[in-house]
């Protein structure tokens, strides 16, 4: 799957990363051309870390963030080139999920390579963990990803949820596909009644369910139901919500805003994921609500180690939640850097610039510096700085070639031939990881 | 949150365009949009060559005398198949001549679609204008009536009334009409309610604009689209159902009219002679389904939600 | 035991497509289809199956004729005379009818019996009679009898006696074979409502009680009427039970026939062109129908009445020459070629061919003559003029075809000259048709067909009969007593030679001073299956005039 | 509003619409023209005119002509069909059975049909079948039902003799008892399989011809409100759970994209009702819309004014049900808006 020696070496590099983007690249096709909305950045995510991923509306942020569930339309999308290799977690084999030493509380460890059995080859870069392709493996390997993995938490649960199931069906389906064995355990079923194992992961037919609902099979639905409603009723425990018996009945439009993002988190925790995405995950909600609910992924986060990609416009939340942060302007990576060095030393003129527009950092009260002009159109765009144009700074190179990532310091590195030469820093050499 | 700034960063200001400038910019924006369908410009093209041949009728054909729009009969040569000499398209049993049927039937189809859709649209607009602007007891009143009215299946209604006002062109006509009008009033009235709550209409009231003259510069001109687009379809729509009201039997003796050809000409296409309703019969079809297919079209072009449909 | 046939034949026309295409093209011909039933499809639905209620012409009218009896019948095949239920056609000759003229004496056959069971006698038929007089419904034909008959009269068990108010030569022939006049079951009435002046009776409308070949079986409404075999007809019995289709439009029918569904069908001439040449369909189409095509032109319009647009004066029609130009003017060749495709023949007056009194010798409008027709109307100055007129006419059927041709022949004439056909709904123009004095100048129908001359000359022709009366003939006719006289002359002329002459006279008369356009006489034509045996009919009403019980397949 | 009141509510509103529709079919039909002409013939002189005239009140002001129509219809007396030659009501329901068997088997095949194609255009939109659909669909709401019925008759009746006409064959219809007037119903009732397969062959051919403009009207709301269903962002977060694609489609999106398309139901109804009008007089089916058009070219007025009374009544009372029905299933609407 992978291709690239050298892609292998950032592997092997660092052994925590569970997530690697190399060089991806997402195009849109529109009506007067290719639109780049993703054109070539590459970044690591690290076990159990918040990485902040930040960025203007149309950035490329939300796509790059969906390109890990492989969630991009196609068409009108393409994948055009790169790759995001991952390390999917498999559950502890001594605590079954629960956390234990072995599995540092997780509940997960890592899962051995298929191809070497653990030794280490070339498709696992030499760790021998289990080592996939996300933008190549097939379609079921992606499906048995999704949600139990690598979960995503959407901007407006409001949404997000769909309007016409209660929260025990939407939750529900998530163990119905990816824990179907846990459920029939839970039941007390054996695995081999191929009526009950279908049901428990939701592929029962019309004429399978009627068959269900007669009296000598109903007594085993019904106790695939019951464990299935005691899985969900946890998994919304788990989020603090008061009396999840209750809650799970409900429809999304009778619960509030913070309840429904609540849920949304419970689902995408469900299946306690190796990397939680979340977009946005607060934008929508009241500034009280916001909170708790920040601090409930931050809680939980922390809990199950979970590594999180927190995609946000807002650069004083991602101060609050992230170890790290990516700033993405047009489609490429502006600057990387942990949360500190961001907020100490902005590099690139574009984050100065995000800075410079937060309220409280050296402007009077309502005034506001902001970045003057618009985003570039992204159609076929030119090899230089997508800055170009509304950066105060720009020098000629700037609008001939692209600006390469040059590292400033340890963890820090930005694409700027003003304020990152390359060629100048003892770092001079470009990166790929931060 | 504060950081409206980064979601949308404010526009450095373009030159200025008058009012004129930006709605051409926009027509030409919507012409575009809608002539990028392929179906849309069939749809057009079938009109257009619809038109030509109501419009060119008198040129293209020898017009019956003393009455164009009555069929040319000639009772020497009745039921003669296509190809026969000067009938192309052959005779009907009166032995009408099918092609000139097929010809001044688009423009009795114009005639009829122009006729019925222009009437309603005025009197639906107006109605539903002076409903929804004025509103209270007065929109009340005329709703209820309209709900009144949409009780009724439209054929249904048009057929009754065509019934009791007796076969003519004339009271097709009316009988469409009245039945038509309906919708335009309703769909105006929720327009001018949905813009009449914009700020540029509360924004013309502080200024001191007389209500008449919000209602034509800043309301009117904002909620005439829907009513443009079910217009279209309507253009359609019409010549659909009156054909089928002249099928039934409700139109004129001996009327170039293609509902009434089809009419006619069943008797016939079991013996094999299919020619005199076919081809009326696929005038029908093919006005219909332009107009659909434009209406289609302008309606995609126009809603937001279903473009790159 | 049918279905099962039926069934089969369906199966065996699902075998195979390529099967039933060798069959289309000119393969083995169609299987006989609904066996043991004879199925007929009619032009109208029945309104009543009374004979005191039904309308003359009426889909009813076929019904009545299988299932009840009169005394005296048309032969299934001529306008001529045959006993029924009465055992001998009165006559001078065989003494049946008084030397005065005025009383009639009809033998009753003995031993038939009515479908319920009970005998006829002479009592069932004075019954009959009497009850339509009673009941006097304005939808019937109580007319056809009331207006002659003095008193019915029961002699003995088995001869009934008629006493007419004065000699009329049109009652066997115009009367005792109407529908009117059909005997119905005493029992069976009184059982069920009884008589009731002015009312119908709703046992009646919907149930029959007869003594013909044939029983009521059923009628569905909109869809089909069916009637049994009676086993104990006193005649030969019929060979089929039948079914009647009712309420198929004309291509439907047409259709139906040629699909093998239906075994004959009621068509107007129209559709024999589409029949013609068709695998295993016959065309009957012998004979003409006694109810000629007209145009009514009306002398009596009230002033203002006219529809808009009008622009003829209401005397326009009091001149004799207008009334001539106008049957120069049309199209006699286009009507009978084009709408009658042929079937049918030029009919010059009121005396249609094939009713005594018709006269091949009389000159006739048969032909367009623009010459004459512009030479007259250039006399009477409205060449110059022009006018607009107006023509009212049921729509879609030969009438408003013959209205048609009016129109194009008088606008081909002149383009000065406007003719607007109204093609309305039937039952506007019953109103229109209805109404004394008339508010429209011309329209279009046919006759009532009658077996007498004496019937169509009162009705069209006479100054003071039906018509006469309400479109004002005697302000129009040259000598409009001349015409009355001679009519009336003609009504009472017991010799036919004498009568024959007088209608002559008559005849050359009235084409000076026409006042019908009389398009033409329509042929009788039906279409049947060629495995249906023994099809006869007669041109006379009721239409169509077929006898079921004598068909077989 | 609960839903409950919000159906009390309508209720109360239905006899108003209904007695505002008597009012405006009575006076259009009555300025029309006088109801007489059906009940004459031109055998009657004046004077029996007269008498029909007062018979049926024809001489008196017209709101006092109406409430002697609306006294007779509360007595269950809707006047004399002049085409049926009986009372209204004598007459009415077997060919309401007759007409609703036709109108409620093509709103099957239009609502499965269109359903189904609908799902499919959406689902694959801009691929093949959804141009396929979108043109069949388009094509189907301009299609002359005149026409299109005329030549399925033609091909499958008079050429290929597939299928029969009418509504039944006679024999086998009289065989079985009738209790609903439901052909089918009846059939099955009488544990009849050929009558049951008599009445089913008779319906295809009209059932597709009535059904088809239907099926368009559905399949066109379907695959639009699945389109945008499909651009939610609940069928995303679906996918991100690890739902295969038949689950996203059935279990998300189609069913929310069924409740607008519930909305166009009550239109279609009102499409299929009128289309029987044609479908009835083409393929000879002893139904309500043949009565309709045989009243409508005889002018009897006292059969219009029925059947348009029974047509909106009844194409109310379907917009009532769809109305609630949608109220029930979409949580998201607000009553009474």
């Amino acid at each position: 799957m992978l291709t690239n020696l050298e892609e292998h070496d950032a592997i092997v590099r660092a052994p925590d990363v569970i997530a690697s983007v190399r060089d991806l690249k997402i195009h849109f096709r529109g009506k007067r051309g290719m639109v780049h909305a993703v054109d070539g950045i590459s970044f690591d995510i690290r076990d159990g870390e918040t990485l902040g991923l930040v960025g203007e509306t149309g950035c490329g942020k939300s796509v790059t963030a969906r390109a890990f569930l492989r969630l991009v339309q196609t068409p009108p999308g393409v994948y055009a080139g790169g790759s995001i290799t991952f390390r999917p977690r498999r559950v502890c084999d001594d605590c079954s999920g629960v956390g234990c030493r072995e599995c540092d509380g997780t509940g997960r460890v890592a899962a051995h390579c298929p191809a070497c059995g653990g030794k280490g080859c070339r498709t696992c870069g030499g760790t021998g963990e289990e080592t996939v392709d996300l933008l190549s493996i097939p379609d079921a390997q992606m499906r048995a990803l999704r949600g139990n993995r690598i979960a995503m938490i959407f901007q407006d649960p409001g949404k997000a949820l769909n309007p016409g199931l209660t929260v025990r069906d939407q939750i529900s389906e998530v163990f119905l596909q990816h824990r179907t064995a846990e459920i029939l355990a839970a039941a007390g079923v054996s695995p081999n009644d191929v009526l009950l194992r279908r049901q428990a992961s939701q592929k029962s037919r019309a004429f399978e369910k009627m068959l269900l609902a007669v009296p000598p099979l109903r007594s085993g639905r019904n106790r695939v139901d019951a464990a299935l409603d005691t899985m969900v009723a946890d998994a919304l425990a788990q989020t603090q919500i008061p009396n999840p018996r209750k809650v799970m009945d409900r429809y999304p439009h009778e619960l509030s805003g913070g309840m429904r993002q609540r849920v949304m988190i419970a689902q995408a925790l469900a299946c306690n994921p190796d990397l939680l995405i979340a977009d946005e995950p607060t934008t929508a909600l009241d500034v009280t609500v916001q909170a708790r609910i920040l601090e409930l992924i931050r809680e939980l986060q922390q809990r199950h180690k979970t590594a999180v990609l927190y995609i946000s416009h807002d650069l004083s939340l991602v101060r609050r939640v992230c170890d790290r942060v990516m700033v993405m302007y047009a489609g490429r990576v502006a600057e990387t850097a942990t949360s500190q060095q961001l907020f100490r030393r902005p590099t690139h003129p574009y984050t100065r610039g995000l800075l410079g527009a937060l309220p409280g950092r050296g402007a009077h009260r309502g005034r506001l510096a902001a970045i003057d002009g618009t985003v570039p159109e992204l159609v076929d765009p030119p090899a230089a700085c997508r800055f170009v144009g509304r950066c105060p700074d720009e020098v000629a190179a700037c609008s001939r070639t692209d600006p390469p990532m040059v590292e400033i310091e340890p963890e820090h590195a930005a694409a700027c031939f003003v304020h990152a030469p390359p060629g100048k820093a003892a770092a001079t050499r470009p990166v790929r990881t931060p | 949150m504060v950081d409206a700034s980064l979601s949308r960063p404010p526009v450095r200001r373009a030159p200025v365009e008058t009012a004129a400038r930006v709605r051409l910019r926009r027509t030409l924006e919507l012409t575009g949009r809608v002539l990028s369908d392929p179906t849309t410009v069939i749809g057009l093209v079938i009109i257009i060559l619809m038109l030509a041949m109501a419009l060119l009728a008198p040129v293209i054909t020898t017009p019956n005398v003393p009455d164009p729009y009555q069929m040319p009969r000639d009772w020497g040569a009745v039921r003669m198949p296509p190809l026969t000499e000067g009938h192309l398209l052959g005779t009907t049993n009166n032995g009408g001549d099918v092609l000139y049927g097929v010809i001044w039937g688009a423009r009795t189809s114009l005639y009829l679609s122009l006729l019925v859709v222009s009437i309603t649209v005025v009197v639906g607009t107006i109605i539903g204008s002076i409903a929804g602007f004025l509103g209270g007891r007065f929109d009340n009143v005329l709703m209820r009536i309209v709900d009144v009215f949409l009780s009724i299946p439209e054929l249904i209604f048009a057929l009754a009334i065509a019934a009791v006002l007796g076969p003519s062109f004339a009271n097709i006509v009316l009988a469409l009409a009245v039945t038509f009008w309906v919708k335009y009033a309703r769909i105006m009235r929720a327009q001018i309610i949905r813009v009449k709550q914009n700020d540029y209409v509360d924004a013309a009231r502080v200024i001191g604009d007389s209500k008449l003259r919000i209602y034509f510069k800043d309301i009117l001109p904002n909620s005439i689209t829907p009513v443009m687009v079910q217009a279209t379809m309507d253009m359609g729509h019409v010549v659909l159902v009156g054909a089928t009201l002249a099928f039934i039997g409700l139109s004129e003796a001996g009327i170039a009219e293609w509902g009434v050809l089809v009419s006619e000409g069943q008797a016939g296409i079991s013996s094999g002679r299919w020619w005199a309703s076919t081809f009326p019969g696929l005038m029908v079809f093919l006005w219909a389904l332009a107009f659909n297919l434009v209406g289609d079209g302008l309606r995609d072009a126009l809603d937001p939600r279903t473009e790159g449909r | 035991m049918t279905a099962e046939v039926r069934g089969l034949g369906r199966s065996a026309r699902l075998l195979g497509g390529a099967a039933m295409v060798a069959l289309l093209l000119g393969g083995p011909a169609l299987a006989q289809q609904n066996s043991g039933v004879l199925v007929h499809a009619a032009d109208d639905e029945p309104t009543t199956l009374d004979p005191a209620q039904v309308e003359p012409g009426e889909g009813g009218e076929t019904v009545i004729l299988q299932v009840y009896e009169r005394l005296l019948e048309f032969a299934p095949d001529k306008p001529e005379l045959i006993p029924a239920l009465a055992t001998d056609v009165p006559s001078l000759d065989n003494k049946l009818i008084s030397a005065d003229g005025l009383t009639y004496t009809f033998p009753i056959r003995q031993g038939v019996k009515f479908h319920d069971g009970t005998d006829l006698t002479a009592q069932d038929v004075k019954f009959s009679w009497d009850r339509v007089l009673e009941m006097d419904l304005p939808e019937g034909n109580a007319g056809a009898l009331k207006d002659i008959v003095a008193e019915t009269k029961v002699v003995d068990d088995h001869t009934f006696q008629v006493t007419l108010k004065q000699p009329t030569a049109t009652f066997l022939n115009g009367a005792v074979v109407a529908m009117v006049a059909s005997v119905v079951s005493e029992d069976a009435v009184k059982a069920n409502g009884g008589v009731a002046a002015g009312q119908p009776n709703t046992f009646m409308q919907t149930n029959m009680v007869g003594t013909g070949p044939y029983k009521f079986k059923i009628w569905n409404r909109g869809e089909n009427l069916q009637l049994d075999k009676n086993d104990t007809y006193w005649g030969t019995p019929a060979h089929l039970p039948v079914r009647i289709e009712i309420g198929s439009d004309p291509d439907v029918r047409v259709l139906g026939l040629r699909a093998g569904e239906f075994d004959m069908i009621e068509t107007d001439p129209t559709f024999i062109p589409d029949l013609e040449g068709a695998d295993g369909v016959d065309i009957y189409q012998e004979g003409l129908l006694l109810e000629p095509i007209h145009i009514g032109l009306n002398l009596n319009i009230p002033e203002g009445s006219l529809p808009p647009g009008d622009t003829i004066p209401v005397d326009f029609f009091h001149d004799p020459r207008i009334r001539q130009a106008f049957n120069y003017a049309f199209d006699y060749g286009a009507f009978l070629n084009g709408p009658l495709a042929g079937f049918g023949a030029f009919n010059p007056h009121y005396i249609p061919q094939g009713i005594f009194g018709y006269d091949a010798s009389a000159p006739v409008y048969a032909a367009q003559d623009k010459a004459k027709a512009e030479a007259l109307f250039k006399e009477t100055g409205y060449w110059d003029k022009g006018f607009t007129v107006s023509i009212i006419t049921e729509e879609a059927n030969l009438f408003a075809a013959a209205s048609l041709i009016l129109k194009d022949s008088l606008e081909k004439l002149n383009p000065k000259f406007r003719v607007n056909v109204l093609s309305v709904a039937e039952a506007v123009f019953d109103e229109a048709h209805a109404e004394n004095p008339m508010k429209y100048a011309m329209w279009s129908k046919n006759a009532d067909p009658a077996a007498d001359p004496h019937a169509y000359l009162m009705a069209y022709v006479h100054p003071d009969g039906d018509w006469g009366e309400v479109h004002g003939f005697a302000k129009g006719y040259r000598d409009p007593k001349k015409v009355a006289d001679l009519i009336d002359q003609g009504g009472v002329e017991l010799d036919p030679a004498k009568r024959a002459a007088i209608y002559a006279e008559l005849t050359r008369l009235l084409f000076d001073d026409p006042m019908w356009i009389i398009a033409a006489q329509e042929g009788v034509t039906m279409a049947y299956r060629d495995w249906v045996k023994g099809f006869v009919m007669q041109p006379l009403w009721p239409r169509p005039s077929l006898k079921f019980a004598l068909m077989n397949k | 509003m609960q839903i409950r009141d919000y159906i009390l509510r309508r209720l109360m509103v239905l006899p108003l619409l209904i007695i505002g529709t008597s009012i405006i079919v009575f006076v259009l039909t009555r300025v029309g023209g006088s109801p007489i002409g059906i009940y004459l013939s031109h055998e009657m002189g004046p004077e029996q005119v007269q008498q029909i005239r007062e018979r049926f009140h024809l001489d008196d002001p017209l709101p006092v002509q109406y409430f002697y129509w609306a006294q007779g219809v509360l007595s269950g007396d809707f006047g004399w069909s002049g085409v049926s030659a009986a009372p209204v009501t004598a007459v009415f329901p077997s060919k309401l059975a007759a007409t609703m068997e036709l109108a409620i088997a093509s709103g099957i095949v239009a609502v499965v049909l269109g359903i189904w194609m609908g799902t499919v255009a959406g689902a694959r939109r801009n691929k093949w079948p959804d141009h396929v659909i979108r043109v069949v669909s388009i094509a189907g709401a301009s299609l002359p039902l005149f026409w299109f019925a005329i030549v399925l008759l033609i091909v499958f009746w008079v050429h290929l003799g597939w299928f029969p006409i009418g509504r039944s064959d006679p024999v086998i219809f009289d065989s079985i008892a009738h209790p609903t007037g439901f052909y089918t119903i009846d059939a099955l009732i009488a544990l009849s399989p050929r009558a049951f397969w008599d009445a089913i062959w008779h319906l295809i051919l009209p059932a597709i011809a009535l059904g088809y403009g239907a099926t368009a009207i559905v399949a066109r709301m379907m695959r639009s409100s699945l389109v945008e269903e499909l651009q939610e962002d609940y069928v995303e977060a679906a996918r991100a759970k690890g739902l295969p694609e038949r689950l996203v489609l059935k279990r998300h999106a189609r069913r929310n994209a069924l409740i607008p398309t519930v909305t166009v139901i009550g239109l279609t109804f009102g499409f299929l009702l009128q289309g029987t009008v044609v479908a009835e007089i083409i393929f000879r089916w002893p139904g309500l819309g043949r009565w309709m058009a045989d009243a409508v070219l005889r002018g009897d007025q006292a059969t219009i004014m029925a059947y348009v009374m029974f047509a909106s009544i009844l194409f109310l009372f379907v917009n009532l049900v769809v109305d609630v029905v949608y109220a029930y299933l979409d949580r998201r609407v607000v009553l009474g808006e």
